[in-house]
């Protein structure tokens, strides 16, 4: 057999205060081969990266590295064995460059004894054009977008020549331009030997790019398959357990004739930032938001709710004149946010789900009137059986569930307010593909039950599917209107592509 | 502008109220005599005081006043200024060196700490004595100033010296109070509780004694009665104590040192020589009056009742 | 279920190992000396009297500004201020009272008779300064460090002017009675403690403020998106800060029946941060608990009394107090605690197989 | 593809000049200077503008300054160090009283302090990191320990009376000026002494160690978001110690320069110093946040935080609280220039693509 087994994980056991993360999981690995790690949220997946890499300590099992048993201690350990990886909250430093981020702690160096500051540009600089992105690497990190931040600290693994490489949900916050250029540099790769883990919510791109797949369920190891041997229908059966035919049976809400318009933003905007933004959203209407990354869509959603201040532009609720200036005035207008990066700003980490899920009600009711324990608890067991969210009991720490429930934990914490307008800023990226069919339809449960929605994604086929209307932000302006019902992908892309010469010199 | 003296005064800090009417005594007969003033406080840090020196030296000032916050650590700066030739009064506590012989300062002028503990002792002694206790075992508990403070280490040797001579009086307990009210009261109130029987106290300051005796009213007794209550620094509030009958004694240590100061530098200008150490003519206050404690008659005992109208401080 | 007597719980918790800690020192008291624990009624005075009612009395200055300092704590902040604004709560009441000296005359001597000017008054200012860091850190968004050392540095001067750098005295027995004073046999310090603890127990527990507090405190941004106005939250918290240090100084003031604007209040910032984290609130801001900070507070003042009751020289509190606060730090740590939880379950593990084996 | 890279337009250099990490340090210049010249206008005829006075500021602060170094990067790594002063404390109480009472060479206690300090700064930074306890109580604790054995050892000051070690703190080089052909000491006396050739030495080390080495880039990582650096695979552990290890070192140097300057050990000896060397560090720029920091800030810092007092003693003030009020008011002057320019530029950065 030509394979080359790198790597081959057998029996592992992780256990977490109240949850048993992985139950007697194997996993191998193939030279060569791009292997998809596949699961609902809370499956295991990352834990499993977390063990390899060192990062967590396994209970029980055994590793081996090239048939040589190792015992991973910490990250760099790991990293010295070859093995590189990409975890799935982003993980660089704001404060450094570009080009530090890519090589801090293997920086190149001047005759042993300083660093080579010339050569760390410019080797970053030609490490990105790889990915073909043109930035200016002496900027601070900070300086730039998600999707920019994620594509570096790909360009860092990447860059490590490892035999092993780990890509934890990379293509989250990733267009699909950007998407494809990683694939390509996922296929180089793959030519020069190495083996790539990559995990993702995004089963056409388990399609496009990977040849074999693990799936894990509640910790357990469910099976492994050749790609080209199992259809996504079974694939998606194999991962959630039971059939899946929900996707498919999702309607898009009517909008009732003559229905109030609940939301009027007009001109609005923050010099230099999002200029001219308008649109309406009328009662039960969801309203969904493309464009590419950095396109100014999560700056329109916090304009609107208050967590940047515009300077200028006005905003109607109900038909009536709205100042907005911080996230309290949003509230008490009914509206409801769920911000795009769930870590800064949603979740409360060390807090309970419980206390999660009751925060903003309690916020609106004011610190005086509070919520007895008894009253927190039945509104955070009504949603954690409504949104089946996973976590062994409300008293649980949101920091400790993974990605996908504490999403929603976040989207129980806004339904609980029962809000009449509701921005949901990307809430299905990361989220397995169970959840996010839920999600969906709660959402459009909702605008079935009045709940007018506003919906960011970068997955046009969920923004066409949903969608009564799309609205096309291109270089942080409006760039046109679409009707959900008869528009297709195509005429989206045409939208962006018209005059976005920033994006066709790139 | 003008060619008036320029007198430069460092001084340590502003920790007590003995310490403050020290500073304006001193700064106000150096402006009353006409002169510019260039005054520090060193905020209680000997760095401080090593970079007023300094400064005063780039200055080009005529004269320094100097009180040593601690007694080492003085060489460099004052090598520095023995070659800026500017004349040196040491007032209040007196720095160690390293010299060779003492022409590196004019004058010290300051109490004599070793013998206001002595002092203390006899008064104590005298007035037991005096009630025909003379001969009874007499339990003593101290309150010690801030550990090594230059008063604190010459009070209590002085005072151990003198008790000595005696040895039915005892110190059975002694721990630092730091020179505050507040923490004077939290060791008396320990004290009452450790210490089977006190007879007398003696406070390396008046502040201590004033805090401690708020925790023998707290304990049940009687200050001034069941616990003889000896301070030292003679300040306004122990005159007060006294006369109330709260406290018996305190042992003079005047902060008054301005005149002085004028009179060395006048004396200085027109080429006068001065001893080297000069102690201020001190008294011990009490209520009691006419005990005569010294075996040399250099001080007697006053009334403090008579001088409180006079105290400023 | 939930009556359940849960062990692991109890042992995992943090104040566990302050009680622990606590009980040790006093134990080594009890072996060397057991009269150290006698506590006896006092006629004259009317109030309990014993080692372990110091104690307590005396933290009372401590543990009344911990209480604040909890909630900066909670907020991932820190008030370096607090020391200072005991003297300055201090010399502000002096000012007001040198009414009893009449009979020395000074320039300048006047009165506010009334106890009611006197609180408040001195009250008003700490909070008026309390509400200056928060304004600083909450509307100016600056490092909680540095805004309150600002006043740190500058207070005890304001201090100094407004008494004219001098100690003033009062015998006012009103006054005297905020330290000197009894209820239910015990020092008024206590009560006071005692009182501050309850409204404070009764803000964060029974209001949702404490809630509130962790939730900034653990994530200020998705707190501001909750619809938390976090800026008002924090500033609340400075401005109880302020205000508890004024009472603490007010306690301070009338024990020595003085106004000390150089002593008053020295180091109990330092104090009073080590009362908080040896309670088991966080230093980097979240979950916290007042019991907890009332129990370290008391330790720390355990150790000081220890001290001087035994003799040991004052030097050696120092090297005491670091020894207690590592051991303390340590079992409270995250990775010990979870290392022992983790035996403890492995334990339990293990049994089980053999059970089922 | 080497005409690709050309396309790309790295940041102007009034950009990067103007960098707000950087403006932080020229304000920092900036407040230096107005408060120079104010002086210099005020007091000038004093003998504010003499050589005197400017190498008094270095001369007078060096202890501060070495320790600041290490504070820095301390401060960088989003730490703090409380326990810098009472080391220095206990280094100089080691070389008194070694030297003086127990007759030992001082040289040898240094060593002695050497192995102490590096050894207590290596041990806080291992309970800083692997017990997670924060920097702050750790220092603190680490603090209450240097100062009680210092206080262990001796309760009063001790003087230091040995030929080498004089000779070391005696040595000036003083600066001259040729007055009719003849080389003559300038008036007042100047002179540059070994602990600020040993300040300068350790910025410049400091600096080397911050800008080009690959531990001190981790240094910033680790500053920036720990949790980051650690899963960037970098050796954040070791690089921690060392922080710390390397920040006792610097308040041992800080112990020996202070030793030198008053030739003297005592318990209470610069006490509150651990204060003055964070407030350099941060009105150098450093963020307590961590994160953001450099020498050259530092060494401004140092001078400007030891301008102030130069000045409240020529301006020979009566009342000292006063000067506690007036040192307040411009420490919160200082930071709300830092704060106006930090979210200037915050704004800067949004409005420029
Ligand atoms: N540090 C932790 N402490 C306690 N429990 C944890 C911790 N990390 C993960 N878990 C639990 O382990 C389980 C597996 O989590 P993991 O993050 O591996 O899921 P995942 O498959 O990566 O999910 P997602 O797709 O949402 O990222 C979850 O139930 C989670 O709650
Ligand atoms: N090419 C770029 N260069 C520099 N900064 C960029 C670039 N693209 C985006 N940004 C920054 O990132 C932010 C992206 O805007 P915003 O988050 O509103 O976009 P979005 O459409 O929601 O994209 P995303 O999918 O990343 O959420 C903007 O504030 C902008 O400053
Ligand atoms: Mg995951
Ligand atoms: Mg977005």
């Amino acid at each position: 057999m030509p394979d080359k087994r790198i790597l081959e994980m057998k029996g592992i056991e992780i256990q977490f205060p109240g949850v048993k993360a992985l139950d007697k999981v194997d996993f191998d690995l193939i030279a060569g081969e791009v292997h998809a790690l596949l699961g609902e949220n809370g499956a295991g997946k990352s834990t499993l990266i977390k063990c390899l890499t060192g990062v967590h300590h396994m209970d029980k099992g055994q590793i081996l590295y090239d048939g040589k048993e190792i015992t991973p201690t910490s990250p760099q350990a790991a990293i010295a064995m070859g093995i590189s990886t990409v975890f799935q909250e982003i993980n660089l430093c704001q404060n450094l460059t570009v080009a530090e981020n890519i090589f801090v702690g293997r920086q190149p160096m001047k005759r042993g004894k300083r660093i080579d500051w010339k050569a760390i540009n410019r080797r970053a600089e030609e490490l990105l054009l790889r990915f073909n992105i043109h930035i200016d690497v002496t900027r601070p990190l900070d300086y730039y977008s998600t999707g920019i931040q994620q594509m570096v600290s790909i360009a860092r693994a990447v860059d490590v020549r490892a035999k092993i490489l780990i890509l934890d949900e990379p293509t989250s916050s990733l267009d699909e331009k950007e998407v494809e250029r990683l694939f390509d540099v996922m296929r180089d790769l793959k030519k020069t030997g190495m083996g790539i883990i990559f995990i993702t919510h995004f089963l056409d791109q388990v399609f496009a790019i990977s040849d074999r797949m693990t799936v894990l369920r509640n910790g357990h190891l469910v099976g492994n398959f050749l790609t080209d041997q199992i259809s996504k229908i079974e694939l998606v059966r194999q991962m959630i357990g039971k059939d899946m035919d929900v996707i498919f049976a999702l309607k898009r809400p009517t909008v009732a004739e003559g229905a109030p318009e609940t939301l009027k933003v007009e001109n609005l905007g923050i010099a230099g930032r999002v200029e001219n933004v308008s649109f309406s959203l009328r009662k039960g209407e969801l309203i969904g938001f493309a464009g590419l990354l950095g396109s100014g869509r999560t700056e329109t959603a916090e304009m609107v709710f208050g967590v940047t201040r515009a300077d200028h532009g006005a905003i109607e609720i109900n038909e009536k004149p709205a100042r907005i200036r911080i996230p309290v005035d949003a509230i008490q207008h009914k509206m409801a946010f769920c911000p795009e990066d769930r870590k800064r700003d949603g979740i409360i980490g060390d807090l309970s789900v419980r206390e999660n899920i009751a925060l903003v009600v309690q916020s609106r009711r004011g610190a005086l009137k509070p919520m007895s324990p008894k009253e927190q608890l039945d509104l955070a067991d009504k949603y954690i059986t409504m949104l089946g969210i996973a976590t062994p009991d409300a008293d649980k720490k949101v920091g400790e569930l993974s990605g996908g429930n504490q999403q929603k934990v976040i989207l129980a914490r806004w339904m609980a307010t029962q809000p009449e307008i509701l921005i949901l800023d990307e809430p299905t990226r990361g989220i397995d593909v169970g959840a996010k069919a839920e999600i969906q339809r709660l959402m459009l449960e909702l605008c079935g039950q009045g709940v007018s929605v506003l919906f960011i994604s970068s997955e046009l086929d969920e923004i066409l599917r949903c969608s009564n209307r799309v609205i096309v932000m291109r270089d942080r302006c409006k760039a046109g209107e679409l009707p959900g019902e008869t528009s297709r992908q195509e005429d989206i892309l045409q939208v962006i592509a018209e005059g976005s010469s920033l994006e066709e010199d790139a | 502008a003008d060619d008036a003296l320029t007198v430069a005064f460092s001084q340590i800090g502003q920790e007590s109220d003995w310490r403050t009417a020290n500073t304006d005594d001193v700064c106000k007969a150096i402006q009353d005599a006409g002169w510019n003033l260039v005054y520090d406080d060193a905020q209680q840090k000997q760095e401080n005081q090593v970079k007023a020196l300094r400064n005063f030296i780039t200055q080009g000032v005529d004269y320094i006043v100097f009180t040593a916050i601690v007694t080492t650590g003085w060489d460099e700066v004052l090598k520095e200024v023995q070659e800026a030739e500017i004349p040196l009064v040491l007032i209040d506590r007196f720095p160690e060196t390293s010299f060779a012989d003492d022409s590196w300062y004019t004058t010290y002028f300051g109490g004599d700490f070793p013998e206001e503990g002595a002092r203390a002792a006899r008064w104590i002694v005298n007035y037991f004595k005096s009630i025909g206790r003379g001969d009874e075992e007499i339990n003593i508990v101290r309150l010690e100033g801030t550990t090594g403070a230059d008063a604190q280490v010459g009070r209590s040797k002085g005072f151990d010296e003198e008790i000595a001579k005696t040895p039915n009086f005892k110190i059975v307990a002694s721990q630092t109070g730091n020179f505050t009210g507040a923490e004077g009261q939290a060791v008396m109130e320990s004290f009452l509780k450790s210490v089977s029987k006190i007879d007398v106290l003696w406070a390396e300051n008046d502040n201590m004694a004033l805090g401690a005796i708020e925790a023998i009213k707290a304990a049940g007794l009687q200050p001034g009665k069941d616990i003889i209550i000896v301070g030292c620094d003679a300040v306004k509030l122990a005159f007060e104590a006294i006369v109330n009958g709260e406290m018996n004694c305190t042992v003079e240590c005047t902060p008054l040192m301005g005149n002085r100061v004028v009179e060395v530098i006048k004396g200085l200008e027109a080429g006068e020589t001065f001893d080297k150490v000069v102690h201020p003519v001190e008294y011990v206050y009490d209520f009691v009056g006419g005990i005569p404690y010294t075996a040399d008659g250099a001080a007697v005992t006053e009334l403090a009742s008579e001088h409180i109208a006079e105290r400023l401080y | 279920m939930k009556t359940k007597f849960d062990f692991s719980r109890i042992m995992k918790s943090k104040i566990t190992w302050a009680v622990i800690a606590e009980l040790m020192i006093l134990l080594v008291c009890l072996i060397i000396r057991p009269e150290f624990f006698q506590i006896s009624y006092q006629e004259s005075t009317g109030m309990l009297y014993g080692s372990l009612i110091d104690i307590l009395n005396r933290s009372s200055e401590i543990t009344i500004i911990a209480l604040g300092m909890t909630l900066v704590i909670a907020l991932a902040g820190t008030d370096l201020s607090v020391g200072a604004l005991v003297a300055l709560s201090g010399a502000m009441a002096l000012k007001l009272m040198r009414w009893d000296m009449s009979e020395f005359p000074t320039a300048g001597d006047y009165s506010i008779t009334p106890m009611f000017w006197v609180i408040l008054v001195a009250l008003g200012i700490c909070a008026l300064f309390g509400s200056f860091n928060g304004l600083m850190i909450a509307r100016f968004g600056m490092q909680p460090i540095i805004a309150t050392l600002v006043l740190m540095v500058a207070g005890r001067g304001v201090a100094q002017i407004i008494t004219n750098g001098r100690q003033m005295t009062t015998n006012f027995a009103a006054f005297k009675f905020i330290s000197q004073g009894s209820v239910l046999f015990l020092p008024m310090p206590i009560i006071i403690t005692v009182v501050i603890f309850i409204l404070m127990s009764l803000l964060t527990r029974k209001t949702a403020f404490g809630m509130f507090v962790e939730s900034v405190g653990i994530n200020p941004n998705a707190s501001r998106v909750s619809g938390l106005r976090s800026s008002l939250i924090i500033f609340t918290a400075y401005l109880i800060t302020g205000l508890l240090s004024g009472v603490s100084g007010l306690i301070y003031a009338s024990r020595i029946g003085q106004n000390d604007s150089n002593n008053a209040g020295i180091n109990y910032e330092l104090d009073a941060i080590l009362a908080v984290v040896i309670g088991g609130t966080s230093m980097s801001g979240g979950k916290f608990s007042l019991t907890g900070t009332v129990i370290g507070s008391i330790i720390i003042r355990t150790i000081i009394t220890f001290v001087y009751y035994f003799g040991v020289a004052a030097e050696a509190t120092m090297v005491f107090r670091a020894l207690i606060v590592v051991v303390v730090i340590v079992l409270q740590s995250e990775p010990v605690r979870e290392f022992m939880g983790k035996r403890r379950t492995m334990r339990k593990v293990a049994m089980g197989g053999e059970l089922h084996g | 593809m080497a005409d690709k890279r050309i396309r790309i337009k790295r940041q102007s250099l009034t950009n990067r000049i103007f960098n707000p990490k950087h403006v932080m340090v020229y304000a920092t210049i900036g407040v230096f200077l107005l408060i120079y010249l104010f002086g210099a206008l005020m007091y000038g005829d004093k003998g504010f503008t003499t050589i005197r006075t400017f190498l008094n500021m270095f001369i007078d602060n060096a202890y501060f300054g070495i320790s600041a170094v290490g504070m820095t990067m301390v401060l960088i790594t989003g730490g703090i160090d409380l326990s810098v002063a009472a080391v220095a404390s206990l280094t100089g109480m080691f070389i008194a009283y070694g030297n003086s009472v127990l007759g030992m060479d001082p040289f040898l206690c240094i060593a002695i302090a050497m192995v102490v300090g590096v050894g207590l700064g290596a041990l806080m930074g291992a309970m800083i990191h692997y017990l997670n306890v924060p920097p702050f109580i750790t220092t603190l604790a680490g603090m209450f320990l240097a100062r009680g054995a210092c206080s262990l050892i001796s309760r009063e000051s001790i003087a230091i009376n040995n030929a080498a070690f004089d000779a070391l703190a005696g040595w000036k080089i003083y600066i001259m000026k040729l007055v009719d052909g003849e080389w003559v000491k300038v008036k007042p006396i100047a002179f540059v002494n070994f602990n600020v050739m040993l300040f300068l030495a350790m910025i410049l080390i400091g600096a080397y160690l911050l800008k080009s080495t690959r531990l001190g880039r981790n240094v910033y990582a680790i500053g920036g978001n720990e949790q980051s650096a650690k899963l960037m695979f970098l050796p954040v552990a070791k690089t921690k110690i060392f922080v710390y290890a390397f920040n006792g070192f610097c308040s041992v140097l800080m112990g020996v320069s202070y030793a030198l300057y008053v030739k003297s050990g005592w318990n209470l000896a610069l006490q509150g110093g651990e204060l003055e060397v964070i407030a350099s560090a941060v009105i150098g720029g450093t963020l307590l946040t961590g994160g953001v920091g450099n020498m050259l800030g530092t060494l401004f810092g140092v001078m400007l935080k030891s301008i102030i007092p130069a000045l409240i003693t020529f301006a020979g003030n009566l009342l000292s609280w006063w000067g506690k009020i007036a040192t307040g008011l411009l420490l919160l002057l200082f930071i709300g220039i830092q704060r106006i320019v930090v979210t200037y530029s915050a704004r800067r950065k949004g409005s420029c693509r």
